[in-house]
Parts: C-alpha cells; structure tokens; sequence
C-alpha cells in the first residue's frame, strides 16, 4: 500500500489542487501549508505547462501566473524538496514536461528527481493509458503512483485497461468538458462511480466541487475521495488581483499588489475545512444509507 | 482512401484528456468506414461537392516566366483557385460532411489567420451544419476580413483571451469546447495534426491535391516529375502535395518553413523568430500528438514567429516529421525578407497574387539547386493572397523588398 | 466563334473619333482572323490559358438550400471561382492575348470598382504586357485593395482627377490614351459596351459561361434550364450567361439590374438614384455606340448609382439593349436593401459570399414567380464578395437588413 | 459656295474655338467677340456634353465650368440667337445632344434650330462618317455644312469616305490624341496635307498650336486655315481661377473672382491677332515658296 491508497483509508480523502509558483513561489509554498492544515489528505501540485488543453480558464490562468513568475520543472522540484507538510504530493503536469526533462530520453529521470524531493505520484492528463508504458515502469521503479482519470464517456474495454493501470487512486472525472467550479454536481457521478465499483481502488471525484454541501453530495453518492482545485484556484487568484483593481489597473504580479498572503492563506483553510468537513459528513450518511 | 496505422514511426498517437478519447475513437472509426470504405457513398459525396461546391480540379499550371528563370518547368498547382481562396476547403468540407455522416449536430473549429475558419464556416454553413470557431483575441484583430467573412456565413467567432490569444491558445480552447460538447459536436481541426486520426484523415483530404496534379502531370508533361515543392505550417498542403508521390522514389518533396527573422530559439524569452519546427525543432508532444516542435529545454513550448500568420505555429504534422527522419522529405527554410520577395516576384511574372504561406515556397526556387529542382518542378500554391494585402504593404514599407512596386499611389496606407 | 456585325438593330455602331476609327479597324480585322477563324491557333491557347490560368470549366453548382426556399432547381454558375474572384478574367485574358497576337507592345484599360483594372493587370502580368489602368480618384479611395493588387501585378494605375472622378471619367481618359498612342496599344474595354467590335468580341470572349452552363446542365440535370439569371452593369457577364441559350425559345433570360434607391432621374440634378438602363433607360450614344443609357432630356449622361458599384454605369451592352426591345431578355431591377439581403442569404445558405453585383441576381429569386423561374434556373455568380466586405459592413450599419448577422465582433469597424 | 467656305477664300483662315458658356455665359459671349474683333474667319463654339471623350484635359475643363454654370442646348442656341459677330459660326458637340435635341426622332430638330439662330455648320468629333447619314441629310435641308476630321492614321478609302462627305473645309488633326496646347507643331501635318491635296476643299489644321509662330509654320506647310482652341482655353481658365488663387482657395465661379472678362476678352484678342498674322505670314511664304 502507498502512502496514497492509505490516504483514504481513514474515510473520505479531501484532495486540493493548487499550481505551484501561483501567483508567485513564496505565497504558493504559504498557500499549500494552509491546505495541509486545513486538512488535505492528499495535495495535487500543478507543475505548468505552456499548454494546458485539459484545463479551464480558471487554471490556465494560473498556470500563465505560475509561467510568468518563472516556473520550470527544475524550480519546482527544488520548491518541493524544501516542503514539509503532512499530506502526501502529487505532482500534477503535461507529458512534454515529463519527456524532455533531464539528458535522458523518456521519462526516467523526471520520475527519479520526483521521487528524490519526495513526491508520491503523478496526474498527467494529456498521457493516455495506450501511451504510458515508460512513465508508467519509471513510476514502478521509484515506487511512485500513476494516477489515471476516468471520464463519464470512458467505457467498455477502454475502462479495463485504464483500472489496470491506475494506481494510489483513480481520478473520476464528475461531467465532461475541462476544470472549473460549478454550482451544481452532476448526476453522472453516480453513474460513473457505480461502473467503478467492482474496482476497490480509491476513487476520487473532482471537476467543478466548489463548496462542502458538494463535497457531502459527492461522497453520499460513493466517492472515497474528493478533489478541489478551481474553487481554490479562484482565492488565489482573487487576493492577487485585489490590489490592482483599486490601483493602476494593471493585473497584479506577486503580492505587494494584492490581499497580504497570509490573509488568502486564511481564506484557503477555511475552505479546506468547509469541503473536508462535507465529504466526512457525506461519508457518515453514506455509512447510514448503506445500513 | 487507406487504411490508418495510428502512429507514424514514433511519432503521432492521441495524447489527449480521457474526456476525448471516446470521440476520436469514434472518428476513428467513422473515418474508417465512410471515409475507407465509402459506406453510405460518403466519398462519392466528398468527391461532388469537391467539384462543384468547391471547383476541384483546380488546374496545374505552367509558369513560363518562372520555368525560363529557373531553367527547369515550374508548374503551379493552383489550389488559390479553391472556393475560399486556398487548400483549406478541401478538409474542412470533408470533415463537416463527415460529422454529418456521423449525426454531430454541431461544428467546433479553431483558427489562428481565419483561413481554416473561413473554411470551415463556408463548408458548414453549405451543409447547414451550427457553427462556432475560436480565434484568438490579438488575431481577431489583426484579421477583421476574415472574421467577418465567418460572420457572414452564419459561423459564431468566440474571442480567446487567454495567453497571447493567437493560435495555439485558440486551439487548446477549442480543446476544452470539444472536451465539454463531445457527444453532439465535431472538432473540424485545420491540419494534419493533432490525435490520430486527425493527422491522417486531413492528409487524406488533402491528398486529393497531389492526386490531381501526378495525373495532370502525366497528361500535360509526361511522366512524373522531379520535384514538389510546398511550403509547411502544419503542413496539410505539404502532406496534400506529397502523398500521392511519396512511394515514386524519383520524385524529390520538398517542405519550405518559415525562417522568420533567423533561427534558432530564444531560450531567455521563449521565443522563436522562426516557425521552422521541421528543420529546428525538437520531438515532443503538443496538441494530442508526438510530433517536432519548437520548445524551450524544459518542454515549454516557445513562441513561433512568421511573417506569414499561418506558418506560424511551434508543432508540425507527425507524419511530415517521420518523412523528415526518413529523409523522404527535405526541410528547406525561406526567411521573411525572401518570401516577401517570392510575393512579388509570383505576382509581377505571372499575374497569381500568392498567400504569404505560399510565397514561402515560390521563393524557395530561388535558393534550390538545379539537381534540386531537377527537369521540372510542381509547386504548390496553397492559397492566395488577397488576405495578405494589409501585411504585405506594412511588410514591405517596413524593409528593403527590391522588387517590390512603388507603392506611391498610396499616400495613406491601405485606406 | 461567330461573325460580327457592327450592330444590332439600331444598337451599336463606332460613334469614335476618327483617330480611333483605324484601331478599330485593325481590331475588327484582327478579332475576325484570330477569333473566329482561330489563326495561328488563337483560339486554342485562349482555351488553354482560361484553363490553366484562369482555373475554367467553374462548376454548376446545385444550391440544394435556395432550391429548397424557391420550390425549383437553383444552379449557381460559379464565375466567383475564376482567377481573379470574377468572370471579368474571361474577357481580359481573351483581349491582352489578342493585343498580343496583333503585336501591340502596351495595354491600357479603364476600371470602376477595380474588378476589370484587376483581371487585365493580371493576364498582363501572366502574359508579360506592360499595363496602364486608370481609375477615378475617388474610386481609388473606395477600392484601395484593387488598386493594390494592380500594383502588385505591375500595372501603372493612373488617377483620373476629372469630374467626378469615376467609372465614366476613367472610360473617356483611357479613350483619350488610346487616340494618342493607338498604333501600340490596345484598349481592354471591360464589358460589352465601346464602338464595335468590343461588345461581339467581349461577348465572345464571355460566352464560355454559357457554353459551359449549357454542357453542365445537360450533363448533371439533363436538358435545357427553364431560366437563366445574371445581374447587367455593362453586361458582360450577362451576355456571357445568355450567349448560348439565345436560340434555345424555350429558356427565359433575365438581366437584373440595380434598382439603387429608386427607378427614376432627376432632371434638376442629373442623377439617376440607380443604375437601370435596361428598364429605364432611353436610347442615345454613350462610349462609342448607340444603346440604351441613363440620360437627361437634352442627352447629357447622368449620374447612375448602386451600392454595387461594378453595376454603377449609365449605359449597357447594344447587343442586350436590342435583345430586350425584341422581347428575348427581360430587364428587371433589385433595389439596394434586397441586394444587401441577397447578399447575406447567399453567404449563411450556401456558404458562398457573393459580389454584391451578383447579389443583385440572386436576389432577384424572391420576387420571381414560379412561372417566371420554371423548374431550373441557371444563376450567374459573377464574382465574389470578398472586395465588398467593408462596403457591406457599412452598408449593414446603415439600413435595417432582417437577415444581417449581428456585427458586435466589430467594435470599431473593419479594422 | 457657304459662307464657310469663303471664309477660306481670301488667304489662310483663323479658325479660334470657345466652349460657350465657359466659365459663364456673359463672359463667353464677350470672349467670342474679341475672337472676332481679333481677326477670326471663323468661330467654333463648343456646345458642352457630359463625356467630352475626345477632349484633352484644358477643354475638357472648360466643358465642366460651362455645364457646371448651367449650359444647355437651348441656352445655347437662344444665346447664339443674339451674338451679333462677323466670323460665321460653327457648333462644336457630340452626337448624342444632336440627336436627343427636340421632340423628333434625330438629327433634323437640332439642325432647324442651329439653322434658325444663324449657325452655319457642325463639327461632331464622335460621328464617324458611317452614321453621318441622317445628320448630313438634315444639314443638306437647312443649307448647313458638316466638317468631318481626318486623322493622321485616315487613309486609303477611310479617306475617300470622309473628304466626299465633308463640307464647308476639313478639319485635320495635326497629330494622334486629343485636342491640348503643345510646344511643337507635329510633322505629321505636311505628310497629312500632302494626302490631302487632291481635295481642293479647305483644309484648316488643328490640334496644338498655340502661337504666332506655329500658326505661320501650319500654313507654309500647306494649310489653308489653323484652328486654335485649347490656347485660347488656357487663357479663360487662367482668368476664371486667378481671383481664387489669392482668395479663398475655392475654384472660381464666374468672373465674380476671376480676372475682369475685359481683361481676360483683351488677352484673346492680343493672341488671335498673333495667330491670325502668324497663318498670314505662312501663306506669304508658302506663296513665295511655291513661285
Ligand atoms: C494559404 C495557406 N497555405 C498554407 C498554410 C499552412 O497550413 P498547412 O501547412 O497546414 O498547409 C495556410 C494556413 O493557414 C494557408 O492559409
Ligand atoms: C462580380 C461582377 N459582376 C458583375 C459586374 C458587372 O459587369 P457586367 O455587367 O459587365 O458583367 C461586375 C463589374 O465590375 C463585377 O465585378
């Protein structure tokens, strides 16, 4: 057992998102500490990528805030290497990052320096099963996870292939299109987590949970695990650009123009408390119901 | 039509979110039975409305002045002719009658000079097939004609305004459209990129370019000749003009890059002054595909730069890549300077006005040897140039373009 | 090609100043050796050229949405596929070629909107001709594109500063350039209007749409079309898409005309609010020939006007006047808004932006009765619209046009 | 014998042209009668048409001011009606206002009119000798002659055609083009004079000559008349402008801001003097030449 599988092994796992380097290195590092206590059981760190076709607007444009900070792999590594937080990390990127970092061809040596700053597993979601046979075995050499995403669409043998491959967790995709948060949770959730369920690896469902009343919904409906990050995303990006908008009027860069990070750092905790607190609560009546 | 292997060498695949799996495995499978095995007579459909919606064939033509200049017969595959002024027309009416073929009710498309989305508007307001194509904020701008051109075919133009809102921004949001939309809407992308089967059903589409001109060839010269040459963004006119001859081992293919302002990447800024992915770039994977692509060491893909907007983009078709490696393709590079010159010079000698992207190509011919070019040489006129009007006169006031008219009829720019 | 007689009926003649009457002579002569009889094998290379230049045979396109709205079978004649986005290439190519064969050393032409200045710059370019083309002043800041492309083909364009500074003024300067060096030029008239032999010999070199039309009709549809539609200016391309239907009593002609604001001149201003010769006309001599025109009750020409501005002439074609006094073609007019809205419903219904010249002629489908169409009706697509776009874009703004697209993309205008 | 014709019969003839109406009415009709105290034998009064296509750009100007100032063909004639000079007078126009002119079908209303207020003959630069037919007929009924131009380019049976339709003299055109004033007086006119010998009609030369001097080489050449129009143009145009050059920038309408019609009419009068002793000295020489 990983240290991911077991993440969710005491009752729903809260599993927030964020982008490192968002809006800048030292705020992002503070911001991931507040998550950790608020109670993250597992935390998906953004490494970004120029590109980010999987994401929403939301993200992108923290992802373009992480770039123009300065963010590259080698940064972020080292960022991690110095974190110390409870929560086990996953680093969450695009496969041309992981394929052309280090001398060597393929994805070794991403996988090798992960593993030495002390991340747990990846999220790569433009690497599709059929493709991740390197990633997949440097994963197993270090001892990493290879966390797959099933979509509402993905059926049949497709399903079979990806189950197999996926490990710490599957990520469930609640509804088609790409992240952001939304007021609603889709009905396809339940429909989904129900064509998982003769798998008994955690499943963890994110895209578009915004609020603790999602999160309980989300986890009554049979989710082991719950994963944040727009609406997260979303108090970043408001405390970067809280100062711009009574100042010059250009886009805030860093945080001598916004809300104090401790201020937002706040504001993430007490949202982290929120969705942990409804998923647990989604849990005992799940517990309930099925008694 | 052929069958589709999903990679070529290592290169291509489907590097896409989950989300979008299922759909190209459903075009997949569409292309295979309409588009391979002509079910329900898709190809006989594609074929007519070719014809007469879109004015295929389009002619192979000799260019006296330019055959004497060069010494070897220049013939010009006019696909400037084309319904909407270039190569464009022939994948995007495929791809919005396949999605008709497959029930979609819905056409997605994204478009960086609004060439493809001109296109694709045109051929989806002919099917009457909704409508919507993405396009970059700062090229919505730089490109009102065309805009309005999708306007007045019915076509909604969503502004992206994320990034540097060019093209590659507005292909990752038609992405994310795709991803959202998948079960009722077709992703009508403009070149042989992207998952497979994209790269191989554009090429497919495209290919009816090299069909027509190795038979014309045969009627009008004899035989097969020496050389192709095209001009590569994506490269779907590229791999329209070279399919057909790929397996004559006789004939020499020829893909002209952007060379911008000269080679080589910025890595301080993330820049390339080029779009020379072919002859510069790098194996990674962009947009669904395993393809040679600008990039930055760490895998960021950099900024591409052209003086002809729809060269300019980082990545470059799988299949064109592998036929590089195989060296059954030769990447050649025209910088901005001599495809300006090309412009005029196509312009003045033979009375075609070409795109920008094509000038590229005419003003290879300048550079090429004469065992390059051999006896006769098929160049490829992708599109014309009636878009480039503005960029041409600011391009050229803004340069020493040697042959370039005096453009002293016009005291105040263009208007 | 057939034999020409100076006139029809009364129409037509060389009211021309003696100085001219041996170049049109010689024109006569030479049109009669190398046109009709093919010598030297004129024929065959005008053929050829028009091919592989010019990009001919354009298709017959079924226009499956227009057959549906109309209860008939509407097929487009696509002359906006030719070289150059018009029909006027046929006739310019024809001309220059000729001017060749007669070994004249220049070429001068006039032009309005710029469509003619730009098919003539371009075979004068293809064909190596030096090339002069004047153009009103104030067309040419109308029509900044077209005189760029001239440019850019090489042709000198001169601005004509006189009157009003339009079409007519630049028909009279480039007669003017002709009195005085007649003995090495040739005069590219650019439609069927001028002393004779300009509007036979233009409409010879036009005939190819009907003759084309006629072949494809029978081919695709079988028989002979119960109707065919084409707007007149001049009437070039109206006569080119009647020339071969003419005998054949049972096919309707109809040559739309613009109907502009309203029928009708007034006198106290000299300006006709349309451009309506053919319906409202009376007889008179304009430009070298007896015909109908648009003139005031002592014979001055008046102002004519349209927002198309390529039909914006006070004359018309001899051969089309005569053909309406006999009853073979029928005139009828479309008024500015419907052009505008024939227009946009060509562009959202079959994905093919019109000139708004041609808009005219489709336009005029929703008025036809059914017995006026029959079951088939052959329209002529005489150019397309993308020269037009930012008049359209204006003319939009201005009126109220039900079917427009709404233009909120555009926050400051075209650019 | 026409009047025109006399007007040939005692040495070399100075045929001056006006647009009437040019740049107003008033000042037209004293212009014309300075021609006439300046020595003209006969004067071509220029009826203005819409498109002039045989016009250079100085009498194609003149057409503009005088239709801009109102000019019909009624006002034409009626003003002709009352111009008492002793030049006999010739029309100048385009065929389209012979042929729309009065309530008839043709020519004949224009010409009874033209007859009527005293016009002795017609010069239509746009009728060739092949339409001329019902034009010809009328002038024929109202005893009025038709002057047909020969070009340099007129040869063969062309020019049979048109010197046995021409009455009253032909006008030959010095040179290919359109009327204007030039420095030089073409070569072409002596090989032009020398096809036309055979005719012993008058022949006036025309097109270009704008001097004493030129007028004298015309005639030696073998002319017996110059016509002079675009010269003598150049001097009302320059009158009509000359206030607005100093004033306020708009062209000038009417003498209001030109020069005093006196003023402009003395100039005319001081050149066609020129002129008429220039033809005069040339047919001295031509005679001495000759003898
Ligand atoms: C005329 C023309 N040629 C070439 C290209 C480049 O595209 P590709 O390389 O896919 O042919 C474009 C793209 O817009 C184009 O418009
Ligand atoms: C597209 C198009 N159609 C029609 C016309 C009208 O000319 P014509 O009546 O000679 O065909 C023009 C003239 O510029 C034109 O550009």
């Amino acid at each position: 057992m990983s240290r991911l599988d077991e993440a969710f092994a005491d009752g729903p796992a809260f599993v927030p998102y964020l982008a490192l380097g968002d809006p800048d290195l030292e705020s992002s590092l503070e911001y991931i500490r507040a998550l950790d206590r608020g109670g993250a059981d597992v935390i998906e760190l953004g490494l970004p990528f120029s590109e980010p076709i999987a994401e929403g607007p939301t993200i992108q444009s923290a992802v373009v805030r992480s770039l123009s900070g300065g963010m590259t792999p080698t940064k972020f590594f080292d960022a991690v290497e110095t974190l110390d937080v409870d929560a086990p990390l996953v680093c969450m990127t695009y496969y041309n990052l992981v394929y052309q970092f280090g001398d060597e061809e393929g994805p070794r040596p991403f996988v090798e320096r992960a593993a030495e700053v002390g991340i747990e597993g990846f999220v790569v979601p433009d690497l599709p099963a059929e493709e991740a046979g390197p990633l997949r075995e440097a994963c197993d050499e270090f001892g990493l996870d290879l966390i797959f995403i099933v979509a509402p669409t993905t059926r049949g043998e497709r399903l079979e292939r990806i189950m197999e491959r996926t490990s710490g967790y599957v990520y469930v995709q609640a509804r088609l299109g790409v992240t952001g948060a939304r007021a609603d949770v889709s009905d396809q959730t339940g429909a989904s987590l129900d064509r998982l369920s003769r798998w008994d690896i955690p499943k963890a469902v994110g895209f578009g949970i915004s609020s603790g009343e999602q999160a309980r919904e989300v986890v009554s409906a049979g989710a082991d695990g719950i994963i944040v990050g727009s609406a997260l995303v979303d108090i970043v990006a408001e405390g970067a650009s809280a100062g711009s908008q009574t100042g010059s009027g250009d886009v805030a860069e860093g945080h001598e123009n916004g809300d104090p990070p401790a201020v937002v750092a706040d504001r993430l905790e007490t949202l982290a408390r929120e969705l942990k607190e409804g998923a647990v609560a989604g849990a005992t009546r799940a517990q309930s119901e099925r008694t | 039509m052929s069958d589709a292997p999903s990679k070529f060498g290592e290169y291509g695949g489907q590097y896409v979110p989950e989300a979008l799996m299922p759909a190209i495995e459903e075009l997949d499978d569409a292309y295979q039975r309409y588009v391979v095995e002509n079910e329900d007579g898709f190809v006989d459909e594609f074929r007519e409305r070719l014809r007469d919606f879109g004015g295929r064939p389009t002619p192979l033509q000799r260019a006296d002045r330019l055959s004497e200049r060069y010494g070897t017969d220049v013939l010009l595959k006019r696909e400037d002719l084309l319904h909407g002024g270039a190569h464009k027309l022939n994948n995007a009416l495929g791809q919005v009658l396949l999605a008709k073929y497959m029930g979609k009710e819905r056409i997605v498309a994204e478009t960086g000079a609004g060439q493809h989305g001109t296109a694709t508007a045109m051929a989806a307001a002919h099917l009457d097939m909704p409508c919507e194509i993405y396009m970059g904020e700062r090229d919505i701008n730089r490109q009102r004609p065309n805009v309005f051109r999708m306007r007045l075919n019915g076509a909604e133009v969503n502004p992206v305004s994320t990034g540097r809102g060019t093209l590659k921004e507005a292909i990752s949001e038609t992405m994310r459209d795709w991803a959202t939309t998948v079960e009722t809407t077709h992703y009508v992308i403009g070149s042989v990129v992207g998952p497979h089967p994209f790269p191989t059903m554009v090429r497919e589409f495209q290919s009816v370019i090299s069909e027509e001109a190795r038979r014309q060839f045969d009627e009008q010269v004899g035989g097969l000749p020496d050389s192709v040459v095209a001009c590569a963004g994506g490269g779907s006119n590229t791999m329209g003009a070279f399919a057909e001859f790929v397996s004559d081992d006789s004939v020499d293919l020829y893909a002209v890059e952007a060379g911008g302002s000269s080679l080589g990447v910025d890595e301080e800024t993330g820049v390339a002054p080029n779009s020379a992915s072919l002859s510069t770039g790098t194996e990674g994977v962009l947009h669904g595909a395993r393809t040679k692509l600008l990039q930055d060491r760490d895998g960021q893909i950099v900024e591409s730069h052209s003086v002809s907007s729809g060269l300019d983009y980082a990545g470059v078709g799988p299949e064109l890549a592998y036929l590089v490696d195989e060296g059954r393709v030769t990447p050649v590079t025209v910088d901005d300077d001599a495809a300006l010159e090309g412009f005029h010079r196509l312009s003045q000698t033979e009375g075609i006005i070409p795109a920008l992207e094509t000038a590229h190509a005419v003003a290879w011919l300048e550079d090429a040897t004469p065992e390059q070019l051999g006896d006769s040489v098929v160049v490829c006129v992708s599109g014309r140039g009636d878009k480039d009007l503005e960029s041409v006169v600011e391009e050229t006031e803004n340069r020493e373009v040697p042959n370039a008219p005096d453009m002293d009829v016009f005291s105040g720019g263009m208007r």
